[in-house]
């Protein structure tokens, strides 16, 4: 098995360079399906490595030597551990199905080849990420997905707004790149070596330099991930087609941070401070994304800051030392926020593009199957208690946070973003599914086969992937953390009760924030025009001082936090980041280059002009002044001769 | 005797050619400028050809040392002249008075020549300067209705025979403070007293008004501007070469000592004839003067190599002021190649396009301007390169450098000349510039090229070996 | 047969023979500039796949007398060092009459053969041992590529001529000076006089005098390459080059100057190399950053992919003062990166400049859509300008900055930073150019065969050099660990207050 | 006896006054006087100094010089009279017609 | 009175040589510079040169003169009438020069061996021609060909124009 391991990251990069180079011969009907095909068999390998004993021990292939220089020969190799196994199985498995959906999605597009060589080089890239047994190509992989990333948000380039989407992304993450490349070198200066193999058993000892490589790869992943205060570009790449959003944008590239933490845990548990500042970065992003989640009118936009907020729960799950459960809720996380996507897309795709909720709302875009689907996603993300995957995944994270240094507090931030999840999601699914009207638009027959299979695949998934870990205490298996704890760490738990109790709140956070979406959805769909009475008279007296009390200056304050610290501050900093530059270089251009250096260089020719022009003006055609000048130099040698010091 | 004989033949040769040529001229209408000037041309190789079978080192009389250096010289002056008199067979302006006297003038003054080269004796240098410079008065103005011929004849026998004063005073000073004119002499009497350095400074002011050094070049751009362009080459070539060829025996050869009170002297000549001779070229418009003031660079150059004070200083001076000769030649040639009958063309849009309209005399016009800005594979670079080092071998790096950054300052204007000949919208017509000019073009167009690739010729010669 | 004079004289004469027959005949000078630079290209692979080192490391050697009065040799030799970047200059000799085919309008002839003597001049450059000779090819190279800028280029092309030519001869002299010093200090330690690299090698120049001969090889080297404050020339040059010219320039002038550091300043000058390490590494970050920055508010897109280079370069320098093997093995991979990189780009721009007149960058917009294929040549060398990993930069940037964090990495931290900053103005002048609403409605051609194909192998290199980069670095390996043992050894934390 | 620094200081004195007319007076044939005195200045420290080392070659000098400076002369004279004849210039202010032009200007 | 003689007549020499910087009128000029010269032919005699002091009297003060006056009388040169002779323009500079000048060459000049009790001798025409015809006979020879040459040079310029 070993030997067909490049196939999987190599599938799709012989399928991107094959549409690159001979996609034009191709007929343009067979060119996504060529595609799908690339997608296909690299999900096959992984299925066939599941097989093939991956599950229990890793496959490790090398392809070359890419340099040598003095004794260090970083390779092109993989390495193929139950982790990656994970990851690989997440990200070929969904970015096969969104290869899917996308032939359906994108039939009517004139570009696609372009859109499919990008979709396939990113699955290349992002397999490399998982597969790479050493930093330097992992970082390939990662700079390989940012990239993708950056081109496919930009697809629609005509629209400057996003291209500028598409740059933003790329240069906001590559900040973090830097950082991450940065840790690469001090690592490699330290240990001579980025091969996971070695490195990780010599970083187990005591090292200085572990807080700064580790707060530097944070870093990296914060970019990457989208997590605070680098999380600005991801509602942005919501410029992007919905399947790129759903493949890159939730499911694959923005965990890639989580991936790396889990992937050089060994270096954060080496700096305590520094995994702690994972968690608390976690909840704070966690409750900001959830805020500004639900401030949203855009579809597209509310999903993006959930990922931002789910993407926070994995984060602190790794801060907590929970890796596993970090990667089960990534696993999950994929399922239901690429089925969530693909259903917003479907919705916005038959709604002419339409991306308002309140109006999709009006338009009734949505067949029952996306309905559906929808619902199933949205209350997985809202953790519904028993029968979603989310549930399972942020329940145990919750736990496990309870016991970190200063878990309460930890816990209490997690809870409440778990509540605003179920508010904002619900208040989505609410607005766009459940309407008083009449709907504009009858809903479309049936969906095309490549939209509806991936779409009730992902329902499944949402719904079972659940089982594969119990929460702690309830007796069920356990089988995901104790798979995977030969690689990683397993998570502590509190104590028996204090578990029951803590899932018993979080469980009631789940409900409660759905309960609470109802309202606020009734009191927004009546629009301003609805007084604050008509709530209490129709007995909702409850709700509307809920509301009043919880709600709207919750609303308040998501819209606060969406204007003033995503648009204001970071924004601002951001726009003045760039202006700064600008104004640098400009200065620098005024000031030094057409300054000093071209102002020196003037000086310079203004003054052998001058020098020309009067010794010019000697040359007078006056034959005294000729012979003036003559006898001057005798003068001056006789003179030099005689009366300097040095003279005879 | 016969030996002494002999070892005169070249300056017999040259001294004899002027008064045949002359007597030729009883004869005008029998006789051709072409015959006129073959004839001139055989004394002339003649001479060299005699100078080629010298024994070397020989004394001749009193007066006369013939040694490397003199060989050398005495040939670059024979075949320079010869260069010379083609170009002015083919030069328009003068068409039909370039005849008995003007050939017979050109060879006298190449007689000065020869003896500036080859004297010990401080007296007869001065003669040979005046038999130098005396023909020049007039061939400086030749065809005096030329404009600006008269103008340019006035100011430079006026100025010479200023300068001239000085080189007289100063000779003089060396004969009151040692006794005997006899360069030998004065060395080897143990005459060591201020007098004799002020004495050859004075000296050295006339040569340096015959090398243009500054501050005595101010003649030099409105005598080449006004000179029929053979004549300017004549006076910027060998000329100087003759004048230089003396200072170099004088210093090295024969007054050691002097030439060692004198560096200081001499260094400061260079940098300033350097930096004011490459200024005033900066932005010059006439091509003419432009060539003057870069020639005056290039003397500063050559004071470069002698401020070094070695042997390596010596044989860069002669080996500089060989190649000078050359490449000068090649670029006056072009000068008056291009000629009309009513004169040079002077300013350098006159030149525009020349390189398209006639791709051998411009590819000749722009090896010879890289060489006169000294890069290589030409001689020019080779010149430069052994200047520099000799300047670098005697600790004087400071002189190097900014003999080094004068150079580069020079690229300036040639590159300017070079733009000029490129340009796209050319001249109206090109002369077919005659064949013997464009005979004397190429020939020192290449051999300033194999000069610079194998310099090994001039440098192997051994030039200390003054018996 | 003697390879390496075949490989130097063959364009020469080839150019030479061209200009001489082709008689204004413009087929006659094209096709012949092609076919005289493809042979050398062959000739070239060819020497690279017969080489075996001799004993002492080099490939080839020849050595003949040249003037034995100032003991001046004609001395060719050719290690691992030398052969990478001969073959970057044969590469782009193809490529160079390619890009010119149309864009050249008048005097073809002229142009190749001039086109041609450059490239001799800086095959000279790589191969010539024998210090005067390689000063002669230095000087010789300038005086062609003068000629195209100031013949062929576009409005200012004379200002930036004798800008050009100026600098880079301002600096060269005084490298001259510093030649003439070491040579007779090797005299007087020796007795021997002679020009010969391999004798000065053991010349014990050291202190202020060791300091200030490097300074003289230095000054010459950094307006080459060129650094921060004598940069000025660059882009000037650069703008106003013909395409090929601007390809030859950014592609291998400015190589010859990063090669001069690692051939003569660092193994002639050990001491005082060392010494100044601190100062060429700061030297080196500066013009990162600073090109980097300058690039940034470029309208011209010739201009900024010149201060582009200037920021790459700064890279080279950096690595090269960091000596040791990675710093090293970096700065030479950046430097054929960079010049097949920076090269492409130039060719493209030269491509949009054929089709609308212009290079402003405002004068573009969403050309993507009318020549996708020139929008994605130009996003693939974009991305390895900017150092995507699995391109030809990152080869080089990546090794580079492993090298100075070694010993600084305070400085490291810096240099990385200019990766940033190159995203920044690379991705600006993309979007800008091809991304967007078209700006202007003209009848945009996409990309021809011909153009293809030039860009195509350009593709290739860069994809070569960034997935497989191991066959260079092995040749390298070798010529690279003379010039680190050559140098006393730096122990870490010595050179700069980093670590 | 006359010491030879006397004579020769006259000898120089002459040759200033020479150089003082060249440099002052700006009439053609003035100049070619000042040269004449200058030449004599000379002549006379020659004849000086071969009284000194009592040797014939002072004399010579002397002789020498009359000789070539009268040669010299004739032809500037023939070149004063000709700008005379041809321009009427009988002051150097007269002959300014070769000189450095205004740059124009150049890049 | 030897003494008396010689410095008498060197004043006379320098005063003639000094008046001619101020006359107005060439022709006193050249009535000065007669003066002058044969001032210097008696010092030249006084200094032991009998015939160099003839040939003084002969060539410059005979031959020199005439041709100065000839020239001037075919320029018909005379000043305006009773015009002051006025300073020229930028005489400063010149007059420093001239000072400096005369300071410099004193210095030089008074650097000479000293000659504290020397006997006067007479060279006479015999040691002189002795010394021209051996040692510089090839000067001599190249001195006849200058002047040769200087006749070939004012005919070609005196020529009106080539038939």
């Amino acid at each position: 098995m070993s030997t067909w391991l490049w196939l999987i990251p190599g599938s799709p990069f012989v399928g991107a360079l094959t549409i690159a180079l001979l996609g034009g011969r191709l007929p343009a009907a067979r060119l996504p399906w060529f595609a799908c095909a690339a997608a296909g068999i690299s999900a096959l390998t992984v299925a066939a490595a599941w097989l093939g004993g991956a599950a229990q021990e890793p496959l490790r292939q090398t392809l070359y030597i890419w340099l040598a220089v003095d004794g260090w020969q970083p390779s092109v190799g993989f390495t193929l551990d139950r982790l990656a196994l994970v990851m690989v199985t997440v990200v070929s498995g969904v970015g096969f199905l969104i290869h899917v959906y996308s032939v359906a999605f994108m039939d009517k597009e004139a570009e696609q080849r372009r859109y499919y060589f990008y979709m396939n080089l990113f699955l290349a890239g992002m397999l490399v990420l998982v597969l790479a047994d050493n930093l330097l190509l992992l970082y390939f992989g990662w700079e390989m997905v940012g990239l993708c990333s950056f081109a496919l948000i930009g697809f629609w380039y005509r629209d400057p707004v996003k291209a500028a989407a598409g740059r933003k992304a790329f240069t906001v993450t590559r900040i973090g790149d830097t950082a991450l490349a940065i840790a690469i070198f001090l690592l490699f200066v330290q240990f001579g070596t980025l091969s996971f193999d070695v490195l990780f058993p010599l970083g187990e000892g005591d090292w200085e330099g572990a807080t700064a490589v580790a707060l530097l790869i944070l870093v990296g992943a914060l970019g990457k991930s989208a997590q605070l205060p680098l999380q600005v570009w991801l509602p942005d790449a919501m410029a992007g087609p919905s399947p790129v959003s759903a493949l890159i944008h939730a499911a694959t590239m923005v965990t890639a941070g989580v991936y790396l933490i889990a992937r050089t845990h060994p270096l954060f548990e080496l700096a305590p401070g520094v995994q702690w500042t994972v968690a608390a970065i976690g909840v704070l992003t966690i409750v900001y994304g959830a805020s500004c989640a639900l401030a949203q009118h855009d579809i597209k936009r509310v999903l993006a800051y959930s990922t931002v907020s789910q993407i926070g729960y994995m984060f602190l799950a790794l801060g907590c030392g929970a890796y596993a459960l970090a990667l089960f809720h990534l696993a999950t996380h994929a399922c239901f926020k690429a089925l969530l996507f693909l259903s917003a897309g479907t919705l916005i795709h038959s709604a002419g593009g339409e991306h308002h909720i309140g109006r999709l709302g009006e338009l009734n875009a949505g067949s029952r199957t996306v309905q559906l689907c929808f619902l199933v996603g949205a209350a997985s993300l809202a953790a519904v208690p028993f029968f979603t995957a989310g549930f399972y995944s942020k329940d145990a994270i919750l736990t496990a946070a309870w016991v970190a240094p200063v878990g309460g507090l930890l816990w209490l931030f997690a809870a409440l973003g778990a509540l605003l999840t179920g508010v904002y999601i619900f208040r989505v699914y609410l607005t766009v599914f459940h309407r008083s009207a009449e709907p504009l638009l009858r809903p479309r027959g049936r969906l095309p086969t490549p939209i509806a299979v991936p779409l009730l695949l992902l329902a499944a998934l949402s719904l079972s992937v659940g089982f594969l870990e119990f929460p702690e205490g309830s007796g069920g298996p356990h089988t995901w953390s104790t798979w995977l704890e030969s690689e990683l760490d397993l998570a502590k738990h509190p104590e028996h009760h204090t578990t029951r109790v803590l899932q018993a709140l979080s469980a009631l956070m789940a409900v409660a924030g759905i309960a609470l979406a109802f309202p606020l959805v009734r009191r927004e769909r009546a629009g301003k025009s609805l007084p604050w009475q008509s709530f209490l008279q129709t007995g909702w007296r409850f709700d509307a001082l809920y509301a009043r009390l919880f709600v709207q200056p919750y609303h308040r304050t998501a819209s606060a936090l969406a204007r003033w610290v995503e648009q204001g501050l970071i924004e601002a900093g951001l726009n003045g980041l760039t202006r700064g530059f600008w104004v640098m270089a400009a200065g620098l251009r005024r000031g030094v280059e057409f300054g000093s250096v071209e102002r020196g260089l003037t000086f310079l020719v203004v003054g052998l002009q001058r020098g020309h022009a009067m010794l010019s003006a000697t040359q007078n055609g006056l034959l005294s002044r000729y012979a003036v000048s003559v006898t001057t130099g005798t003068l001056a040698l006789l003179g030099f001769w005689l009366f300097w010091p040095w003279g005879g | 005797m016969a030996n002494d004989l002999v070892a005169l033949l070249p300056f017999i040769l040259l001294a004899m050619g002027g008064c045949i040529v002359l007597t030729l001229g009883v004869w005008r209408r029998y006789v051709s400028t072409w015959t006129m000037t073959m004839v001139t041309l055989s004394f002339l190789v003649a001479s060299a050809v005699a100078a080629a079978l010298w024994t070397v080192p020989q004394q001749v009389g009193a007066m006369l040392v013939i040694d490397g250096m003199s060989l050398v010289f005495t040939l670059a002056f024979t075949l320079g002249t010869a260069a010379i008199v083609l170009l002015a067979y083919g030069y328009a302006p003068t068409q039909g008075e370039t005849r008995d006297e003007f050939l017979s003038l050109i060879l006298f003054g190449t007689l000065g020549m020869a003896l500036l080269a080859s004297t010990k004796n401080l007296l007869a240098a001065f003669v040979g300067l005046e038999m130098l410079a005396v023909p020049l008065y007039a061939l400086v103005a030749w065809r005096p209705s030329r404009p600006g011929a008269v103008e340019a004849g006035v100011k430079f026998g006026i100025l010479a025979g200023f300068a001239a004063a000085f080189f007289l005073y100063g000779i003089i000073l060396v004969y009151a403070s040692a006794g005997t004119l006899d360069l030998t002499g004065i060395s080897s009497s143990d005459v060591e007293d201020r007098m004799l350095t002020a004495a050859v400074i004075l000296v050295l002011v006339g040569v340096g008004f015959k090398l243009a050094l500054v501050p005595f070049h101010m003649w030099a751009p409105d005598i080449y501007q006004a000179s029929p362009a053979p004549v300017t080459a004549f006076v910027a070539t060998v000329a100087k070469a003759a004048a230089l060829a003396f200072l170099i025996r004088l210093l090295s050869l024969q007054l050691p000592h002097v030439w060692e009170d004198l560096l200081p002297v001499i260094g400061l000549l260079a940098v300033v004839t350097m930096v004011v001779g490459n200024l005033l070229a900066l932005r010059q418009q006439n091509l003419k003067r432009l060539l003057a003031y870069s020639s005056i660079a290039h003397l500063g150059y050559i004071m470069v190599a002698l401020a070094a004070g070695n042997d390596l200083g010596r044989d860069a001076a002669i080996y500089y002021t060989v190649v000078y000769v050359i490449m000068n030649i090649g670029a006056f040639g072009v000068v008056a190649a291009v000629a009309h009958s009513a004169g040079d063309r002077e300013t350098l849009s006159d030149y525009s396009g020349l390189g398209r309209r006639d791709p051998a005399l411009g590819v000749a016009m722009g090896v010879c301007l890289l060489a006169l800005a000294g890069l290589p594979p030409t001689a020019g670079f080779m010149a430069k390169f052994l200047a520099f080092g000799a300047a670098v071998d005697a600790d004087r790096v400071a002189l190097a450098v900014i003999a080094v950054l004068n150079t580069a300052l020079a690229f300036f204007y040639y590159l300017r000349i070079l733009v000029v000949l490129y340009k796209e919208r050319g001249m109206v017509s090109v002369p077919r510039a005659n064949g013997t000019i464009r005979i004397v073009v190429i020939t020192a167009t290449v051999a300033t090229v194999l000069l610079g690739v194998f310099p090994g010729w001039l440098l192997n010669i051994n030039y200390l070996n003054n018996g | 047969m003697p390879w390496l004079t075949v490989l130097i004289f063959l364009p020469l004469v080839g150019g030479a023979w061209i200009w001489v027959r082709a008689n204004g005949q413009v087929e006659y000078a094209r096709r012949g500039a092609l076919f005289v630079t493809t042979v050398e290209l062959v000739i070239v692979n060819f020497v690279w796949l017969v080489a075996e080192p001799g004993g002492d490391g080099y490939l080839y050697i020849e050595r003949h007398a040249w003037i034995p009065a100032v003991g001046i040799q004609y001395l060719l030799a050719m290690d691992g060092l030398s052969l990478v970047l001969v073959l970057l200059t044969a590469l782009l000799g193809p490529i160079a009459v390619l890009v010119s085919w149309n864009a050249i309008q008048h005097n073809w002839p002229a142009f190749a053969f001039l086109l041609l003597a450059s490239q001799a001049g800086i095959m000279g450059v790589f191969l010539s041992f024998d210090l005067v000779l390689f000063y002669v090819f230095w000087e010789l190279m300038l005086v062609p590529m003068y000629f195209l800028v100031g013949l062929w280029g576009h409005e200012r092309r004379l200002y930036a001529a004798y800008k050009f030519f100026l600098f880079t001869v301002t600096g060269s002299l005084l490298m001259l000076v510093a030649i003439l010093g070491i040579y007779f200090v090797h005299g007087e330690q020796t007795g021997n006089n002679t020009f010969d690299y391999f004798q000065l090698l053991n010349t014990d120049v050291s202190g202020t005098r060791g300091m200030w001969l490097m300074l003289g090889f230095f000054v010459a080297f950094a307006v080459k390459i060129p650094l921060f404050p004598v940069h000025s020339w660059l882009p000037d040059a650069h703008t106003e080059a013909p395409t090929a010219g601007s390809i030859i320039l950014a592609g291998l002038l400015l190589k010859t100057g990063a090669y001069g550091l690692l051939r003569f300043c660092l193994p002639l000058f050990p001491e005082a190399s060392a010494a100044f390490a601190p100062v060429g590494m700061a030297l080196g970050v500066v013009g990162i950053l600073y090109g980097a920055l300058l690039a940034l508010v470029q309208e011209d897109m010739k201009r900024l992919i010149a201060y582009s280079s200037v920021s790459h370069l700064g890279f080279v320098v950096f690595g090269i003062y960091a000596w040791n093997l990675h710093g090293l093995s970096g700065a030479v991979i950046l430097m054929l990166a960079h010049g097949v990189t920076t090269g492409a780009m130039f060719a493209l721009v030269g491509m949009l400049e054929e089709r609308s007149k212009t290079r402003q960058l405002s004068e573009f917009g969403g050309l993507l859509s009318p020549m996708p294929r020139l929008g994605a040549f130009l996003l693939l060398f974009t991305l390895s300008s900017m150092g995507m990993p699995g391109l030809a930069n990152f080869v080089g940037e990546f090794l580079v900055l492993a090298g100075v964090f070694q010993h600084a990495a305070g400085l490291g931290v810096a240099g990385a930073l200019g990766i940033i900053f190159g995203v920044v103005y690379l991705l600006w002048m993309y979007q800008r150019a091809m991304l967007g609403a078209l700006r202007r409605e003209r009848r945009w051609v996409d990309l021809k065969r011909r153009e293809m194909v030039s860009l195509g192998i350009f593709a290739a290199a860069v994809l070569w050099l960034g997935l497989y980069p191991a066959p260079f670095l092995d040749i390298l390996q070798g010529p690279l660990g003379v010039i680190m043992e050559s140098g006393p050894h730096l122990s870490t934390g010595e050179v700069s207050g980093g670590q | 006896m006359i010491p030879l620094t006397h004579s020769l200081f006259v000898g120089a004195l002459l040759f200033t006054l020479g150089a003082a007319v060249v440099l002052l007076r700006r009439e053609l044939l003035f100049l070619l006087m000042g040269l004449e005195i200058m030449f004599n200045g000379a002549a006379l420290s020659a004849v000086a100094a071969g009284q000194h080392w009592q040797g014939a070659e002072g004399q010579v000098l002397a002789i020498f010089l009359m000789a070539i400076t009268t040669a010299e002369l004739v032809v500037a004279l023939i070149l004063v009279w000709l700008a005379y004849q041809r321009f009427q210039a009988i002051c150097v202010d007269d002959l300014v017609a070769l000189r450095d032009g205004r740059s124009e200007d150049s890049p | 009175m030897y003494k008396l003689i010689f410095y008498l007549t060197a004043v006379i020499a320098i005063g003639a040589a000094g008046a001619i910087l101020i006359v107005r009128h060439p022709v006193h000029a050249a009535l000065y510079l007669i003066a002058s010269l044969l001032a210097l032919a008696l010092l030249f005699f006084l200094l032991g040169a009998p015939l160099v002091a003839a040939l003084q009297v002969i060539l410059y003060a005979g031959a020199i003169m005439v041709l100065f006056l000839f020239v001037m009388m075919v320029m018909d040169l005379r000043p305006a009438s009773n015009e002051r002779l006025a300073l020229p323009k930028g005489w400063r500079v010149p007059t420093l020069l001239v000072a400096a000048l005369a300071v410099e060459l004193a210095v030089v000049v008074f650097q000479a061996p000293l000659s504290g009790d020397e006997i006067w001798v007479s060279v006479g025409p015999k040691a002189v021609g002795q010394s021209l015809f051996g040692t510089y006979l090839i000067a001599v020879e190249v001195a006849a060909i200058l002047l040769l040459a200087a006749l070939v040079a004012v005919l070609y310029l005196s020529r009106r124009s080539r038939p």
